[in-house]
């Protein structure tokens, strides 16, 4: 948990609306792990006024690197998309409490949506590094957003991609994907189920993690102010009437506890 | 020469005029890791209720121009937690620990105070009657002179320890109630509170805020809280605590030489954690700059333009 | 297909819901080198009063965060000039004009109506009981529910052209004004004029503004501006202008949804000349973007958040 | 006047705080004219909100070049002088009425003060283009601030120095300068005088001025919104108790029918 200007080494639009942004920071190398964020300055200035939260995307400890992947949705992260190599990227973090990985399990299948691949490329390097075997069910709008999986392939990840207009693996929905899967292993025990993307798609799989007697990790997503739980502004409500912060709390939380309104 | 920052308000003495705002900066210690809060001139701790408080629905923050919108709800951890669990934690903290309470009814905050303000921990009580994210009480309470008076004539004889109280900007006559709080007790008053605001997703058409309006604060509202500043202190002769999108150790200084005695920083911690210690060596730097010696000289010193 | 942008206000149709706000567009034609006045809904001519007026001493502007605050002081050429010199030259121009008046007392507010109300290049007016820069009437005014009913009881039975109240939103119950304007016979309300705000030159110590405090515009006031207009359109039937740091299209768009039948442009016609027209333009594409075929379906349809 | 977006051809520092930025707009380079200035939008943000007026320094018609000179004093000018050169620079322009030139002399006196200097190199250019004779009196606190004379005097400009710090010129004021120049001069009609700078120097020379049978010419500073007489923001007093508007009206006025507080 500290504040730190980091060098952007690399800054490169992955489609028109999705960029990776690599920054330098052996502390950040050394500290990060999957499923937490960090929350960005996008520029000095009040305007925006406050931070953007964004996943860690990958680290590479070697190289002391970082990268986040994040799309140009509103004005913060369209300012973002202007930065240059050389220029300072200021950070708080890592924040936020990610991925349970002591919890007992040999096979994580992951579901992700949309921007929601953006953790999930850390938390699959650090699986693979534990020898647990990943199962990854990835769903874009557009199949442009598929990127990086022949390496996963080549490491041995089932890969699964289900794109809305057809262009890459199944036309349809993570869900389409996951019911199958689903079919055969959900009394599976060894299996853990990690969830990242937009709300509706937590909701989906939600009913669908029900069935299953495996646990699932979902990672959640609020507007944010402070970041580390102060503000009270990044409330997830659970089923038993419990608010927890996003910020601190999470932003991962145990699926089957959320409440979802829809 | 390193100029005098201290500050006293009432019978409370802080070594520098910088505290940090209730709702944004926890229950004292959750800065710890970025700085050590003993540097501040004070902590004010979030508003505690009787009963611990969830708050609103979600979404309850948005960002707007140069500030941001919350409709919070003062989630709390009721006063008995606050009681137990969270004041014992500051009980060696080298700086000023302000509570600030708020209540449904006149009795509510009788109640309240009643049993914090006994405590040790406790060096000032700050009472807040305007918040605006409340049904009962909240901005309401704030807006009506005589509600405050009632209030304070609760209160006043309970406790010699300083009550300040924290007027909302969303009033016509900011004067008159000033000199309402003054006039029923208080030993100071800190404002402001945010200020009235919303915002629509144009999109869903939906709010920005689930509960439609909500508080803004950050520094869109510096120039109104100047104003509510400047005009209560022409009001009243107890000090002032100024507060409202202070971001720099200037601004501070802005609302020092238009008549506060102290500032507060808030929505600025969210943004940067240790930016209560850049106002503090901002305004320091400034004196020094100025050959200002006592940071005292500079209260209420508008020049004529 | 083209969404039809097409207003009604009272007896007044507007061609489309953009119109510029008073006192940041001259008498009309100051910006017609930069674009086509007649290409917006409406123009809303300086405040004139019985006598020409110099206006305030300066320094009487100065910016803040997202912001800008004028002590103008309602300088202008006076309502004979206007009559004799302004209008005139307005006598062609395709759009709606509306004369926006102030008086330094009811009477006042009275005798300039009828100077202009027949006149017939006035299609409506807009009278100002909120310019916080006057030592007479203004803010005072304009807080005072019953000082607006007073003006209205003088002025309604003068003329059937509308009569849009323009208010301050420096008050505690934006609300109970609203409604006392319309009971009173107002046409529209236009919500909000400036904000009360301040700020401080530190290194002279002196206030930015000559006046001490100003009116506050620009970006800064807009989540403030939804929210007072929002809460009058609970309170009225009345068709609402909205206005209050619109810069874009989609700024414009938050105003109709929260309520407002049409907006005005201030401060962004000092920024960009044209700013009004890409306001128009940016509202065209959003129900184009949206399939809403006309402004009106967008006027107050907030959802459930 | 118009908008434009001009492109930056360079930006350089002139001292640590005083700045050049050439832009290229064939249509600026065609209309400006000595001592109107250009409203410019630091950048596209809500913060700074409003435009800078910047006085036209120098134009280069050949090369369809417009160049402004301006010293960093607070947030929009800071924010300027991070601008490279190959961006945009929006500008309304040009504004105001400059110099009256059509009035009859042959013997012009110009005294700058400080970032007075700005609209002067223009002026020169201009006088010296139609055949007048050019006294220029410079003052600036910083020596290093005084620049490109060499090439005014080679053109036969009688360049007089004053600097507060003493490293160029005379060490002294403007008016250390003038005082010694009118004793000679005040009653030669052929004369006429131009002043730029801030309002203390204006005031003082007023008083030197008003001995001198001949014209003088002001530039004015106030703070502006509109720029073009809308706002009514930038007022200026005259003797006679009119008001008139510095950006409209002005910048350029009779220094003797100025109304100084002080
Ligand atoms: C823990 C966490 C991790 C995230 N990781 C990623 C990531 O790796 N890649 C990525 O592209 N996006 C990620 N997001 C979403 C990202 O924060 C938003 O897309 C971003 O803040 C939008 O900012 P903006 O200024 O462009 O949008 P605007 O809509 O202009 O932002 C307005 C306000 O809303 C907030 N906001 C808008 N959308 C979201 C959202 N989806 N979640 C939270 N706040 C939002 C902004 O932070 C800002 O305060 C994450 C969100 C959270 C909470
Ligand atoms: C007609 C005219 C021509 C000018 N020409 C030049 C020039 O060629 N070179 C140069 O360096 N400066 C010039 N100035 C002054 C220049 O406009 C200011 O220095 C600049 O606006 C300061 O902006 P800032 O954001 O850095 O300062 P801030 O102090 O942060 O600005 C705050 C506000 O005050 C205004 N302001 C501050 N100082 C002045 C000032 N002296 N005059 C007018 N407004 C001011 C700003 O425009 C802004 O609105 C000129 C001013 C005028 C009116
Ligand atoms: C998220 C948030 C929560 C707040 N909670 C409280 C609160 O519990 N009690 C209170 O008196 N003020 C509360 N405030 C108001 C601040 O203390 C302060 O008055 C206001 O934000 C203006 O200051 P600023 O512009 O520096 O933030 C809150 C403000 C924010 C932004
Ligand atoms: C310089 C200036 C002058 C103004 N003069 C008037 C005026 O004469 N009459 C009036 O009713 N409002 C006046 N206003 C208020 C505007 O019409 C408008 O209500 C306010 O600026 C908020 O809108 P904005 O944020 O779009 O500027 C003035 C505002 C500014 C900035
Ligand atoms: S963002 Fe402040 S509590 Fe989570
Ligand atoms: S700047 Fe608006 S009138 Fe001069």
């Amino acid at each position: 948990m500290y504040i730190e200007s980091c060098e952007i080494l690399t800054h490169e639009a992955i489609t028109k609306t999705v960029y990776r942004i690599v920054v330098s920071s052996e502390r950040l190398a050394r500290e990060c792990y999957p499923g937490q964020f960090l929350h960005v300055k996008v520029r000095e200035a009040i305007d925006p006024l406050l931070r953007r939260p964004l996943s860690v995307h990958r680290v590479i400890p070697k190289k002391n690197t970082i990268e986040l992947l994040y799309r140009v949705v509103g004005h913060g992260t369209r300012l973002m998309s202007g930065l240059k190599s050389g220029e300072l990227l200021n950070v708080m973090g890592p924040l936020g409490n990610g991925f349970d990985l002591e919890t007992p399990f040999d096979h994580a299948v992951i579901v992700a949506g949309g921007m929601g691949g953006a953790p999930v490329f850390f938390l699959i390097d650090t699986l693979l590094d534990m020898g647990k075997q990943v199962t990854l069910i990835w769903g874009v709008g557009d199949g442009k957003e598929i990127f990086g999986i022949e390496t996963f392939k080549a490491r041995g990840v089932d890969v699964q991609i289900a794109t809305e207009d057809g262009t890459v693996g199944k036309k349809g929905l993570v869900t389409d994907l996951l019911i199958p899967f689903l079919a055969k292993e959900k009394n599976n025990s060894t299996l853990c189920g990690f969830v990242c993307g937009p709300e509706c798609m937590l909701s989906s799989v939600q009913k669908l993690a029900g069935k299953t007697s495996f646990p699932w990790q979902a990672s959640l997503e609020e507007r944010m102010a402070c970041g580390i739980g102060v503000c009270r502004g990044c409330g997830v409500q659970l089923r038993n009437a419990d608010m927890k912060m996003v910020c601190d709390d999470g932003p991962v939380f145990n699926l089957k506890e959320i409440y979802f309104e829809a | 020469m390193k100029p005098d920052l201290s500050v006293i308000i009432g019978s409370l003495n802080l070594k520098n005029p910088v505290m940090t705002a209730s709702g944004t900066f926890g229950y004292g210690l959750e800065y710890a890791d970025y700085f050590d809060p003993a540097m501040l001139g004070g902590i004010i701790t979030k508003t505690v209720t009787l009963e611990p408080r969830a708050g609103n629905r979600m979404p309850r923050i948005a960002e707007t121009p140069a500030g941001m919108l919350n409709s919070i709800g003062l989630a709390n951890v009721g006063v008995e937690s606050f009681l137990e669990s969270k004041l014992p934690e500051l009980e060696n903290l080298k700086t000023a620990v302000i509570a600030n309470i708020a209540g449904n009814t006149v009795e509510e905050y009788c109640l309240l105070l009643q049993k914090i303000a006994n405590h040790p921990r406790v060096d000032a009580i700050e009472v807040n009657v305007s918040c605006p994210n409340v049904e009962q009480g909240g901005l309401a309470f704030g807006a009506d002179a005589s509600v405050i008076e009632e209030i304070m004539h609760c209160m006043r004889p309970e406790t010699d320890k300083p009550l300040i109280v924290k007027l909302t900007p969303n009033v016509t006559d900011i004067q008159s109630i000033a000199a309402a709080a003054e006039s029923a007790g208080a030993d100071a008053l800190s404002l402001i509170n945010t200020v009235l605001g919303m915002g629509v997703d144009i999109q869903t058409r939906k709010p920005l805020l689930a509960r439609i309006t909500g508080g803004l604060s950050g520094p869109a509202i510096k120039p109104i809280a100047l104003a509510k500043v400047y005009q209560a202190a022409q009001a009243v002769s107890i000090p002032i605590i100024g507060l409202g999108g202070i971001m720099t150790g200037e601004d501070a200084v802005e609302f020092l030489i238009a008549g506060a005695s102290a500032v507060q920083v808030g929505t600025l911690n969210f943004i940067q954690p240790d930016g209560a210690l850049q106002v503090i060596s901002g305004i320091e730097k400034y004196c020094i700059d100025h050959g200002i010696e006592r940071i005292q000289d500079l209260v209420g010193t508008l020049a004529e333009a």
